[in-house]
């Protein structure tokens, strides 16, 4: 159990402050999460730096390094106030599945301007009657030479609405089991056709996107994955996804700690009230104990272990804790805790939006229900659901009303 | 014996819900909702207005219906599951019922029936920041007959015709003028109105004792009753909600409401909700029968009532998965309304310990 | 919402009051819940006060009054240390599915002796393969000339070492179904073949036994219902179990209210610990629940209304509650709370003996998740459980190792 | 950057599971369990001995392997696997971690040796009764070089040769003698032994500074570590034999363990196992490179260990029913020996203020 760099890490770590320490002063630091021109800038200056998709080889862009060198940078990059979500998902998921059934010509012309953050991609698998049950597909594609085209509806589509591309899982044969008649394709989210429309979230914003198919016309070469065979592809997309899951960002024990300081209880500061010191430790656990679990995921990844399933545990956690924290803050406000004003409500109303946002957190990537039946089965090997839909065709599996 | 509603008053909450069916749907709850300028629906507090329900437990020779506290609980349980946008509970839970306590009979005379009539709005301004009201977080004073102080949040402050303030030594009658600034808040909950109000030197008439603290205490414990029935009304309607789409929507082939990750959550809504109601009634029995234990009665239901209605709007938007968390399902007025709830007469935490006191008082009689 | 009881109710308890005032001082008042003659001499003493099985006809031995009767006397009763527990399950359940299925000479033969104490009943149907899956009985009855021969174990048998006769649910035929191959009979406990071995449980004491039957021959008149129409008179027997449930017994939030006003805190006593103070809160706002609720109860009971299996929330709610309360009164103590001796230990070691107990109750009677189960199926009208069973021949079921 | 044990450290485990596994069965631990007589397993002690686990973190001058606390860790995390019925955690968590951090060399040179061959038991001796110890609890008093005071519980106070005391004045090294009267206590967890001792005059030498309570914590604290290692090796078996009764069980012709119900009640467990894995991980790592971090992080190690092995022991029971609750399952061992680790060192709650003093110190640094 040791947190010291190795020599390797340490030069590696150096270089790459010396290298932030050098551009970020000229790419202009400080907070800017809604500047998608500036994020692209910073992208680009990284892949320059050899510090976009560390893990990739160079030919791809990539910085050839190793995980942990890619975690190492991560720390460092933390420290500046730079945004890298508007990429997540694409180098994440969509650009690695690009890369594992594309053909060359495909890779070639699409992987490097993802790297340097000159196109953005979005995922667009599920649909409105496939939450958690993903492959519940309802969007056709009919081939029509040697184009398909497609009709339906995407749903929770974080970021089609600045996106360039996107990688599409659609039903092409509705007539056997349903995990069995699915086609994966990479698309121009521009295409004629495509009508992207933000969900109105309950807590205000509008993160996701409806995207909506009619008559969009497709090559057979934007394939990704034989015909029928696109669930394997996706599975290959999701297992990447668990790679890509970061912290919840949102409120912590850290921010609860500092409000309680100097929040009022009935008898002085909260932060003195026995009841709440005994949750705050509870959170605090639960908080280091993600923070500890992250150093042994680095851990394995730098043995060149690919992290598991294991990794479920974390949003669940951090998801229900965001909740709890951001109403415990509310609600420790007694009759004004109701007021969510940031101008008025404490750090800037974060434990107000907390307590908005949460609920969609417990949900996106993964239902809690979902992410413990993972673990039930994946990590500890219970067994499956009882599964009526396995040997049915598709178009014969009972709907909701 | 009889730990239930009357024939009558079961008649009354079935009439109470046939109409909120037809005056609130969600539709009106989102108008409120989605108007800043908008603080309650007018039109439905007119419509009720038309049928007593602010009078119910308002003595006939005060201009009320003079039926009872029971009945206004079950309306009250109505309201709460329709998520109603009115200024209901504060000029009703709160100001009449601080008049009934502590009015003299000029005050009743004056109020009461302009309340049971509707011509009056109420609101019951007591908190002036962040943390629990007390003897020390009190800072609004009289003085001559004039109050000054700022309160924040003031419920349904932007609206009301006459405000019920809690001052240094005690309850003041403060009416609607041009000495009170009003600066409408952002709230968590936008289907009802809250306020930061300013006193300077507004005209104001004492209501009751000198002990402000203890009679705004006795108004909560009466409140906190009735709100437990609204909580309790909305935390029904979660359950309703949630087992509704779990029998409509499918996963996997199967009915969402057939997995027991489902089915146990909603049996443990069904378990804290059942629990709410229970203690809900009992409350009901203290605040009617004037008891002797409503103090530690209005506790329990008030507690139970919170902590089932959180439960069950968050979990309710948890098993509507993605579409719960959309501003388009009706999940999150529940939500939203549930933080209003238990709020608006102090925190769960400060109730919690208020009834813990109640029981060190009782073993120390 | 009234508590008050009505004229005629008024009445009732007043009557029972003197009568109970009376009685008691002669039969000898005080606590032995382990003095079986005295639980008889009781239970005969109510029989001739027409206090015994309140709400059964006066020709069957019972008092023809009304449910609300019964639980007034109950509450009466209440207020003196008299133990009934010997007779719960015999009167509860075994007596009424008797009275329900036997032939009349059986009836007259049974019922009596039963109401008046001078015979006590047990309830033989769980298996060690059948806890939650109360069908799955795997004894053995086989039919020969007039008689059965039963062969096989029966396991959590309340009181069978002290109890006269029981009702048991035998499988008759294995080749159907397994819900329709049972079979119910009446028998005696002392009945040859018959081997009854106290179950020694983790908490110490035994209450429960296991009955081995080893070709025990019983006739065909001992049958209750038809043949391979056990099922439903087990159901039936059931029903009246949730009728019997009573309150879980053990510590609640009045004990442990008064063991935290002289227990040492780290400052001062413990119910001056604001953290102690928010939970003792919420125990006492289920208690309250429960009590209210069985209010509920008896209001439709005086009603005429049947309970439904809503009743089950209160052993979910209480059994963990029990196992909450024990458990923080233990941890209350810090490194002293370990021990557990009587004499040392607060409330005579109650707190303690409730810990190790409490996980017996989340367990007997049906665990936590049966009871959500039935309160999901049967009050919210939630989709059964997917039935692997339902029409396979019981010999063809698939069993654990 | 290595956050897991290593290569070597893995391997030592890997042994000290396979000879716990062949001498250390369930009924080794029943054995103890059911015979009042016994305080623990005489064999198993000497057999561990020879392991020269009792020796691993101390230093090889003073006679032990001096392998470091890591692979302390390691061995905890086995026996509390295997409920090991030993003065363990009491001679080499407490006692001889206490003479390391406090002891004079003449104090070291002559105890250590000893406790790492196996020639002695140790104890740890603090509270006086019921609560948590403070300043204000201790009775305890040293005069001429005699210690007078009444200790209880003392965790392996009645077999052990020395016993560290908490006087008022700081720790104390007492050596078993006539002026020692122990009293066997009934506990919770019978597998492990606790006596009342009487301390008349006993001849003692002080143990480190005058602040017996600080010293008392700064043991605690690492105690702690070890000790969540145990309590980790506990509830991931608790999880394992969950696990194992829910592919066994059938009912309603499925295994048990393919109803949600399970499979979210194990999924929980793991949760909480892996996060008081990795948080026992980081408390090790602070315990041996001796890090100003290690208060925190062995609250947070402490706190995370005891909440998981409590559900760990509880849920297990549930999961397998009516036989979870009988003697003869193995069950209730765990349960024990739960309660017992929770509370050897102070209790979670204790431990959970400690952690929040913890931060509120370095916030205020």
């Amino acid at each position: 159990m040791d947190f010291k760099d190795s020599d390797a890490e340490a030069t590696y770590r150096a270089a790459a402050r010396d290298w932030l320490d050098a551009n970020i002063a000229e790419h202009d630091a400080g907070h800017y999460p809604d500047d998608m021109a500036k994020a692209k800038a910073w992208q680009a200056r990284k892949a320059v730096g050899g510090y976009a998709c560390i893990t990739w080889p160079q030919e791809w862009g990539g910085g050839g390094g190793t995980p942990i060198e890619s975690v190492i940078f991560g720390q460092e990059e933390a420290r500046h106030a730079v945004d890298g979500s508007y990429f997540t998902i694409g180098l994440g998921m969509c650009v690695p599945t690009v890369m594992a059934y594309a053909d060359d010509a495909t890779k070639r012309r699409f992987v490097g301007p993802a790297v340097r953050g000159d196109e953005i991609w979005s995922q667009l698998f599920s649909e409105p009657a496939g939450g958690s049950d993903v492959a519940a597909i309802r969007t056709r594609a009919v081939r029509d030479g040697d184009d398909w085209v497609i009709n339906g509806q995407k749903v929770w589509t974080s970021g089609a609405h600045y996106s360039d591309y996107g990688i599409v899982l659609v039903r092409t044969n509705p007539d056997v089991p349903k995990h069995q008649g699915l086609t994966m394709f990479w698309l121009d989210l521009k295409a004629p056709g495509i009508e992207i429309r933000p969900i109105h979230q309950m807590s205000g914003g509008s993160s996701f996107n409806e995207v909506w198919f009619e008559d969009v016309r497709i090559s057979d070469a934007q394939r990704l994955g034989p015909v029928d065979g696109g669930w394997k592809v996706a599975l290959f997309t999701l297992m990447n996804e668990r790679l890509a899951i970061g912290t919840s960002g949102g409120v912590g024990p850290e921010d609860i700690l500092a409000f309680a300081a100097q929040a009022n209880g009935a008898d002085g500061p909260l932060l003195k009230d026995a009841a709440f010191r005994q949750t705050l430790a509870d959170w605090w656990v639960q908080s280091e104990g993600l923070r500890n679990t992250r150093m042994r995921t680095i851990t394995a990844l730098s043995k060149g272990q690919v992290p598991g399933p294991e990794s479920s545990i974390g949003k669940i956690v951090a998801a229900n804790q965001l909740q709890a924290i951001g109403n415990t803050a509310v609600e420790a406000g007694d009759q004004y805790g109701i007021i969510s004003d940031p101008a008025l409500a404490p750090l800037r109303g974060a434990f107000h939006a907390a307590t908005m946002w949460a609920p969609g957190l417990r949900i996106a990537g993964g239902t809690d229900e979902i992410l413990k039946n993972i673990i039930a089965e994946r990590v500890l090997g219970l067994p499956g659901e009882i599964r009526v839909d396995k040997d049915q065709a598709f178009r014969d599996l009972p709907v909701g009303a | 014996m009889n730990f239930d509603y009357s024939d009558d008053q079961k008649f009354l909450k079935d009439e109470a819900r046939k109409f909120l069916g037809a005056h609130c749907g969600s539709d009106r709850v989102r108008a409120v909702l989605d108007d800043p300028a908008t603080a309650y629906d007018a039109d439905l507090w007119k419509a009720v207005g038309e049928q007593g329900w602010r009078g119910a437990a308002i003595p006939e020779e005060f201009g009320g219906l003079g039926l009872g506290h029971i009945e206004l609980c079950a309306i009250a349980e109505e309201l709460g599951r329709a998520c109603a946008p009115l200024p209901f509970a504060s000029t009703v839970y709160f100001v009449a019922e601080a008049l009934m306590l502590y009015g003299s009979d000029a005050q009743k005379v004056r109020w009461l029936p302009r309340i049971a009539a509707g011509d009056v709005i109420g609101a019951f301004a007591t908190s002036e920041g962040a943390g629990p009201v007390t003897a020390r977080s009190v800072r609004t004073t009289v003085s001559g007959g004039k109050l000054t102080g700022d309160k924040i949040p003031v419920t349904d402050g932007d609206v009301a015709d006459l405000i019920i303030v809690l001052a240094r030594d005690g309850l003041y009658l403060v009416e609607k003028g041009a000495s009170i600034t009003a600066e409408v808040l952002e709230t968590l909950d936008p289907t009802r109105s809250a306020a930061r109000l300013t006193f300077a030197d507004a005209p104001c008439e004492k209501l009751g004792s000198d002990d402000g603290i203890a009679a705004m205490q006795a108004v909560f414990d009466r409140a906190a009753v009735l709100l437990a029935f609204e909580q309790l009304g909305g935390a029904d309607r979660c359950l309703e909600m949630a087992k509704g789409y779990a029998l409509d929507r499918y996963a996997f082939g199967r009915q969402i409401g057939g997995y027991q990750a489902i089915k146990h959550k909603l049996a443990d809504m069904y378990v804290k909700n059942e629990l709410a109601r229970s203690n809900a009634y009992y409350g009901a029995w203290a605040l009617n029968a004037g008891a002797a234990e409503l103090p530690l009665a209005a506790a329990t239901a008030r507690v139970a009532a919170s902590d089932a209605y959180w439960f069950a709007s968050k979990e309710n938007i948890q098993t509507h998965g993605g579409m719960g968390f959309t501003w388009e399902s009706d999940c999150h007025l529940y939500y939203r309304r549930s933080r209003q709830l238990a709020l608006v007469a102090g925190s769960p935490a400060a109730w919690r310990e208020r009834l813990v006191g109640q029981l060190e008082m009782r073993n120390a009689a």
